[in-house]
């Protein structure tokens, strides 16, 4: 097979499932190496982009799935297919930046870094299928410990965790600041 | 009011006093705690004021802040030189602003990325039962599953097991009825058969029994003429014109 | 606009709506000229199809719909088989466990028991080789009859039929261990 035919076999695949499916199922579906199918992959999402094809490839943590590009959500919404997606509010969203970037978190952790209870972010959060529980600490109360989902990274268009935006670095100014003020 | 609109987007605490400080361009390592604390309590006073429900989580930290301000009131007591060096008060309260600021610019940020991710869409699956049972790959199978897939058909169906016995079954399949009227259907078709015609090479017991009683019977009631060229030769069988009274 | 763009503005239409889009639906999002929009989705059609991609678009009474090649439907049946735990269908087992205690039997008798269709389990069981068709019935319509294979003994690890545990037992046993679970 050429690439061109397997480009042309992973594009129905991809157009089928839907959902996001793993490099893994499409490996074993193409009875192909793992690093020879993801560099095929990536291509393709490259060819897309350049392209300028109506689909893109959305990555995350090796998972691959075809959505429409926003900058055609103005043309697309008039199909009036879909009810447009809610943004979260605002407590929701720092609830999650706190756990995507300090993950695996606590509730109790969270609360204090926001300074007032979280729960109900979470839980919105949860339902939307953005965080999830990851276990429970091993220490007293056996707290549960939060982290980011899959669906996070992709409906933030992150490949992995590592393209978080970076953190401002302040906290680490803090011991300077402070550490001349005692004699 | 325009007013109660500012007052009730702060998220907490932590926000309220980032936006005093940022406000009045205030040194976030060096507030000046008599001021601040004033403008805090005062904002708290504002919401009451407005029937706003202030939360404990805004008394807690104004309870903080006064005492912040009363420990920076103190006089520098010495400490003993092994003892650790005394903490600025208001150390652990920047450090937390500066935390929560930090993950309030990464929400920020986020944001951003949700407004994009927001404005696209996916697909459904396609229907996959199309493909179902096909690419099936077998490994070891259970016998227990298929009686308790057995038993939960019985069950959903209101069958009894003894409906379900086997013996009965199988002479239901093969009765002197169905094979009468097949015979007689078979010479429709052709003047005569064979007898051996009318079995297959792994035809059970209970069906060349049918089949013969059924032969019987046709002849008793001289539907057919039977005939057999020599002991143990195959029967051929034909239709009496004649006397045809079934 | 140019185009590549409407031709791109197209192809997230088309990936989105999923069912026939009409001509007339595409004109009016685009606010477009029919004739000229006809134009590009032909036009489209054909580079869908010089380019070996993997989606293309089928045509019917100036509707356009996306679809996958027919030659890949192998590639893309497999899907199904990336699912975890993939075994029997229920609806197949069902068949099979009729099929085993009461062979010889026909196919009507099989779905008299079941109250649903069962051709399509048992061409399954048939293709896996765990029933085979033992004949046919000299009745009306000479319906086949079915029955297990050794390949059923050996799968489920029975000598011989007569190895199959009574069912009376079996429902003694499910009632014993499963008490007030069953419904």
């Amino acid at each position: 097979m050429d690439t061109r035919e397997i480009k042309s076999i992973i594009e129905g695949l991809l157009f089928v499932w839907g959902e996001p499916l793993s490099l893994d199922d499409i490996s074993k579906i193409l009875k192909m190496d793992k690093e020879e199918v993801k560099t095929i992959v990536e291509e393709m999402c490259d060819e897309f982009d350049y392209d300028r094809r109506g689909i893109r490839i959305v990555k995350a943590n090796d998972t691959y799935q075809f959505s429409t590009r926003p900058e055609h959500y103005d043309w697309i919404k008039k199909l009036n297919h879909t009810k447009p997606n809610k943004s979260l509010s605002t407590a929701a969203m720092e609830t999650l930046a706190i756990i995507a970037y300090r993950q695996p978190i606590t509730k109790s952790e969270i609360d204090n870094i926001r300074g007032v209870k979280s729960d109900r972010s979470i839980e919105t959060l949860i339902e939307k299928n953005l965080v999830k529980e990851l276990g429970r600490l091993e220490k007293i109360g056996r707290p549960i410990i939060y982290g980011t989902t899959e669906e996070f990274l992709r409906l933030f268009s992150l490949e992995s965790l590592e393209d978080l935006p970076a953190l401002e670095e302040m906290v680490e100014r803090i011991d300077e600041e402070f550490g001349g003020l005692e004699e | 009011m325009g007013y109660k609109i500012v007052l009730d987007s702060f998220e907490g605490p932590l926000d309220l006093l980032l936006s005093l400080i940022e406000k009045q361009k205030i040194d976030i390592y060096d507030i000046p705690i008599n001021v601040i604390t004033e403008q805090y309590l005062d904002y708290i006073e504002q919401m009451e004021i407005l029937n706003l429900e202030v939360t404990s989580d805004f008394l807690l930290m104004a309870a903080t802040l006064l005492q912040i301000k009363s420990k920076m009131l103190l006089p520098k007591v010495k400490v003993e030189a092994e003892e650790e060096e005394e903490e600025d008060p208001r150390e652990e309260l920047v450090r937390r602003l500066l935390a929560y600021k930090q993950f309030k610019e990464a929400a920020a940020k986020l944001r951003n990325y949700e407004e994009i991710g927001l404005k696209s869409f996916t697909k459904p699956q396609e229907d996959l039962t199309q493909f179902e049972e096909e690419e099936v790959d077998l490994g070891p199978l259970d016998v227990e599953s298929l009686f308790m897939t057995l038993n939960r058909i019985l069950n959903k169906r209101g069958l009894a097991v003894e409906d379900f016995d086997l013996g009965a079954i199988r002479r239901d399949e093969y009765s002197v009825k169905d094979c009468t009227e097949n015979i007689l259907r078979r010479l429709e078709d052709s003047r005569t058969i064979k007898f051996s015609q009318l079995l297959r090479a792994d035809s059970s017991k209970n069906e060349i029994v049918a089949y013969f009683l059924s032969v019987l019977e046709l002849m008793k009631a001289k539907t057919i003429l039977v005939e057999q060229e020599y002991a143990f030769a195959d029967l051929i069988i034909r239709k009496n014109e004649i006397g045809a009274n079934y």
